[in-house]
């Protein structure tokens, strides 16, 4: 059930340099949601900008949501200056979330830069389910994650960070690498699913280190510029395979799809 | 004392609740909005335009925003006209609002395969010819930029249903007068004006189109004074309704079509910034209708003073 | 070692120190605005266009702002060539920039008329051919949309000046390859595009247009689009010079107008705003070129990438 | 000489309802203008307003000036938002002011609506040469009088409202023609200059009602729409008579023109 609503905005903190945190209150959207899916926010009422944007449901907690996003252009500026009190148009939740099937052990959560808030809420979902949870995170500096200072996740996480600082550096890969081996040495790959959502790169790689056929599930979440969020417009199609042509909908079809049914941007 | 809905409007034998129309390709099949926004605020509703099989479309990325427009280059992806009696057909009945189902193909026969299937399906109450897609490199755009194709189209529909339809024409020549008026004789019960203006867009940085096609269609806000010149160009050579669209946003931007010759319009990508807005221009015109004690919308087709020039702060 | 100069740009014949040129129509006749913004940042700049006789203009109101771009319909009002030459031509030495004429009339030998009589002055570095105003009645947009006419007149022209001159086409037209190719038979050293799109607006309580003559050109950042789209193709069908102009802001902007084909571009309507442009663009360019290591901004020209389509969120 | 510079802003506020002053530090222009000229003004550094906004100058005092104007659209209401310490772009002193000959005796300034700020700074500017000014305000309410509650100038000025209210109702021409019958009796409209600045309904009127031959001078500014300000883009013809054409421009062979030189923009 798709719903559109004017939220309340809760609070909208900046918690790094260049990203925010805004809670919405949206009970029904909350009830509906599930890891994975979407919003499509209308960031001002106005044509400037033109169309909603797109942004993963962050955490849920009963009937309060949070978006996390970076700033990078007009949009995602804007949406930094809405304040507590006011509301904000939500469409969703939308598209089809990751997958948790019943007889799921363990999960590795490989998330990248802002592809993290999805992550941080499919592992609360699981976790609460009994799965062993494993959430890793890649980011550039440790100015680009994703998470406030205090965010309980980051005791849940292992993160590294590609440019050497504080912390462990090197790529996400590595650690998923590392978790690949240490389930096939436990035996328990066929129980063991892998989530992925970051930047093509992480894709790209994650579908060469990733055992695919001896895992239970292997799942990616892409991006794709938007019109209309729910499948009217045809403008957020990607290659996929699978489907009755070489393209399929991020906003329907997706965000979510199987790992190695997505083809490189790139072309052939 | 009758009850009169003064938004109400009749584009020939066609009448609708209201003068809104979702534009081809910015509702879908009529029905994926329906659970958000009821479809009943709008006059109508014409369909993503149908071809005889169905078409993938063009590669990604196939959207980008541009200031305050969008440029798409979608390349008419669709279900096929079998898929659609199949499926989407039956739910068609009992929206609340009239339905005109847009029809695409490369070739004048393609139009006719699909208007002959859809004539067996019920709950259709027109056509809207898409002869003027940018997106598509056979058919589209190239048929209205050729009034004699156009013509030769037209009547053949014309010749096979008793359906009113429309035929949509591009902006993207240098005068729509031949393409209108070729509609007109064709037989076409209306026009409708304009479909996405050609442009493109380049990320400086990586030297790449912003759409895979390169160019593609232009919408939106920036197009209007466009549209605008283009409807008031078509009014003066033909007699038929025109259905008159591109960057409507606000309900004066509808009063706006209608005084430069427009008897109905449509709205595309305002909707999906927000699918609550034919219900909000239904709200805004009736309002204003009232006000200036405009019995019925209609009575602004063509009303443009165009008698004597003035200035701006006119006495008063 | 060489001082090399990383904007300035050739066009055949005719050197830049800048690749920003100020368009037509906005920038007078290149001595109203000297005394607010140098003009030494400009490669060149292009006069409001000179006919025969005087020309009165349209009536007012002549402009009208949409959103962020604007409508006009001057109607070329301009001071003809004989006060040009008599009052204007004296003060062109020395501004410090390349001085280039546009020239308008209603029928071909006007054209010749005022070339012939600018031959005579001395501080003229080349001439533009207006045949793409919307404003006017005869002339104007009709000869770029008639490409057999673009030719002679062209030719004409050719056959009475050994100096640099380019032809100024409309984008009101399906296509411009045709003009493109037959400005160039013609023998221009360059082509110019686009002049201003077919566009109106209304006020919807008075009913009147905004502007006296109902249509006028629009111009500004809504048609950048456009632009870039009609730059790109010319640029498949032509091997002379591009200058690339619509909707220019930021510097950006011109490397856009760069990698779709052009080798230099023109800023018209927002010079209004602020006439301290042509100097911020270059700065902005400058940094940009040095930044990404290219030599020359020349480089840039056509060198958009149409390989392979792409994604939003390349590899990174 | 024109200028064109960023100015400080000193103060901006709202004087009545729907009309706002602003002060702007500007040694330069201030040392140059006349009144009756105008500057033209970018609200801001974007392209929406894409042009600048043509305002008249209003009081100058030594090297500050003033700016009042009504919110009528996006740029008037965007510029209530800058801000004390912030900068504004202007260009100016533009366009042609009031002429004030010599032997000027008396001045009637009729302005209405927001043509009364030009009006107040003429009407200082002869004062001090020791002309006797009669400055003529009228405004449809008193919510539409573009002064502050303490300003000076309501001393010095004759208002009058065209919706009776408290004071005075009826129109400027009103308190006009009782000082052409006035200065007629003592003999003095030859040494008498009329100023007028207001809406095409008062100077329509006032061409009606002023005894032209008789006066020393009758000038009238206009408004138009404007591009560029400085006599570049053609943009803000009007029809007035005296010109090589049929039109001439606000912003340089304007904004003051001779009273019965001007044509009704209704046409013939
Ligand atoms: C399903 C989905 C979930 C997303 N979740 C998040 C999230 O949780 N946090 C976050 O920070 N970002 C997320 N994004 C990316 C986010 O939508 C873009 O960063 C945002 O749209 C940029 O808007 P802008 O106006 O600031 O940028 P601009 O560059 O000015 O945007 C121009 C246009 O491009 C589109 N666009 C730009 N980048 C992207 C992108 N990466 N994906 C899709 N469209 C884009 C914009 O929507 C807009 O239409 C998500 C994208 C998708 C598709
Ligand atoms: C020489 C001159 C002096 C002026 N002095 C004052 C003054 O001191 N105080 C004041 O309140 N107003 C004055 N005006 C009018 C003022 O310029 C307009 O109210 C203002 O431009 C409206 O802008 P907007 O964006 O709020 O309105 P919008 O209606 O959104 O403007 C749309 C477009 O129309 C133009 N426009 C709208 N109304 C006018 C108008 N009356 N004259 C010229 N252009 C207009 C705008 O500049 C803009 O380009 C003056 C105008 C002129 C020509
Ligand atoms: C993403 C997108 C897809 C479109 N698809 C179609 C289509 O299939 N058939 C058609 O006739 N027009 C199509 N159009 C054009 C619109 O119907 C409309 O003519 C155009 O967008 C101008 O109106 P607007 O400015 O209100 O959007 C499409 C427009 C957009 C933005
Ligand atoms: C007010 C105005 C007057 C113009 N006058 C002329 C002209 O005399 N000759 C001409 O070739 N182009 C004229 N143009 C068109 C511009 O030179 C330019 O082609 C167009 O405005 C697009 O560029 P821009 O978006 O940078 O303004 C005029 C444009 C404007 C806005
Ligand atoms: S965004 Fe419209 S189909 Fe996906
Ligand atoms: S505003 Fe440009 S000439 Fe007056």
């Amino acid at each position: 059930m798709k719903i559109l609503e004017n939220a309340v905005v809760l609070s909208n903190t900046r918690i790094a340099p260049h990203i925010w945190s805004m809670w919405l209150q949206s009970p029904e959207i909350c009830a509906a949601a599930v890891p994975g899916q979407f919003l499509h926010v209308r960031i001002k009422e106005s044509t400037l900008p033109l169309l909603r944007r797109p942004l993963s449901i962050g955490r849920v907690e009963e009937d309060k949501l949070e978006l996390v996003w970076r700033v990078v252009g007009t949009g995602t500026e804007e949406f930094t200056k809405r304040s507590a009190g006011e509301t904000v148009s939500l469409l969703g939740p939308l598209g089809r979330g990751f997958s948790a099937p019943d007889s799921l052990e363990h999960a590795i959560m490989v998330g990248g830069g802002l592809g993290v808030p999805p992550m941080v809420y499919l592992h609360d979902h699981l976790k609460a389910k009994g799965v062993q949870t494993h959430l890793l995170i890649g980011a550039r500096t440790a100015e680009d994650i994703p998470l406030g200072p205090d965010d309980t996740a980051r005791q849940d996480a292992e993160i590294i960070l590609e440019k050497p600082g504080d912390g462990p550096s090197g790529l996400a890969t590595e650690l998923a690498m590392k978790w690949f081996t240490a389930l096939k040495e436990s035996g328990k790959l066929g129980k063991t699913a892998v989530y992925i959502c970051g930047p093509w790169g992480l894709v790209l790689a994650m579908q060469k280190i990733t055992p695919g056929e001896k895992l239970m599930l292997a799942e990616v979440s892409l991006e794709q510029q938007m019109g209309c969020g729910i499948g009217v417009c045809q403008g957020c199609a990607v290659r996929v395979k699978g489907g009755p042509t070489s393209y399929q909908l991020v906003c329907h079809d997706g965000p979510v799809f199987p790992l190695f049914d997505v083809e490189s941007p790139h072309g052939k | 004392m009758e009850n009169k809905n003064p938004i109400k409007v009749k584009l020939g034998s066609l009448e609708l609740q209201s003068p809104v129309i979702a534009a081809s390709g910015c509702y879908g099949y009529g029905i994926e909005y329906a659970e958000l926004a009821a479809p009943s605020h709008l006059g109508a509703f014409v369909t993503k335009s149908i071809a005889p099989v169905r078409w993938e479309g063009n590669p990604p990325p196939r959207l980008a925003e541009v200031g305050p427009g969008l440029l798409n280059s979608i390349g008419l992806a669709n279900m096929g006209v079998d898929e659609f009696c199949a499926t989407v057909a039956p739910k068609l009945a009992g929206l609340g609002t009239k339905v005109i189902v847009s029809v695409a193909g490369r070739v004048v026969e393609d139009y006719l395969t699909v208007v002959r299937k859809l004539e067996e399906v019920d709950s259709i109450d027109g056509y809207e010819l898409n002869i003027s897609c940018p997106n598509v490199k056979e058919g589209g755009m190239a048929f209205s930029r050729n009034p004699a194709v156009t013509e030769e189209l037209v009547s053949k529909i014309r010749s096979i249903t008793n359906r009113w339809f429309m035929a949509k024409l591009t902006p993207n020549v240098a005068t729509v007068t031949d393409g209108a008026k070729a509609a007109e004789a064709g037989g076409a019960d209306a026009i409708s004006l304009i479909n996405t203006v050609v442009g493109m867009a380049v990320d400086y940085r990586s030297r790449r189109p912003k759409l895979a096609t390169i160019t593609g269609g232009y919408s939106g806000p920036p197009i209007k004074p466009i549209a605008l010149a283009k409807v008031w160009e078509a009014y003066k050579s033909i007699s038929i309704p025109i259905v008159g669209l591109g960057g409507i946003v606000t309900w004066q931007d509808i009063i706006e079509f209608f005084i430069v010759g427009a008897s109905a319009v449509q709205v595309g990508t305002m909707l999906y910034a927000d699918p609550n807005t034919p219900e909000k221009l239904n709200a805004g015109l009736g309002c204003y209708l009232e006000e200036a004690g405009i019995q019925s919308i209609s009575e602004l087709t063509g009303t443009l003073k165009t008698d004597s020039p003035y200035m701006h702060g006119v006495p008063g």
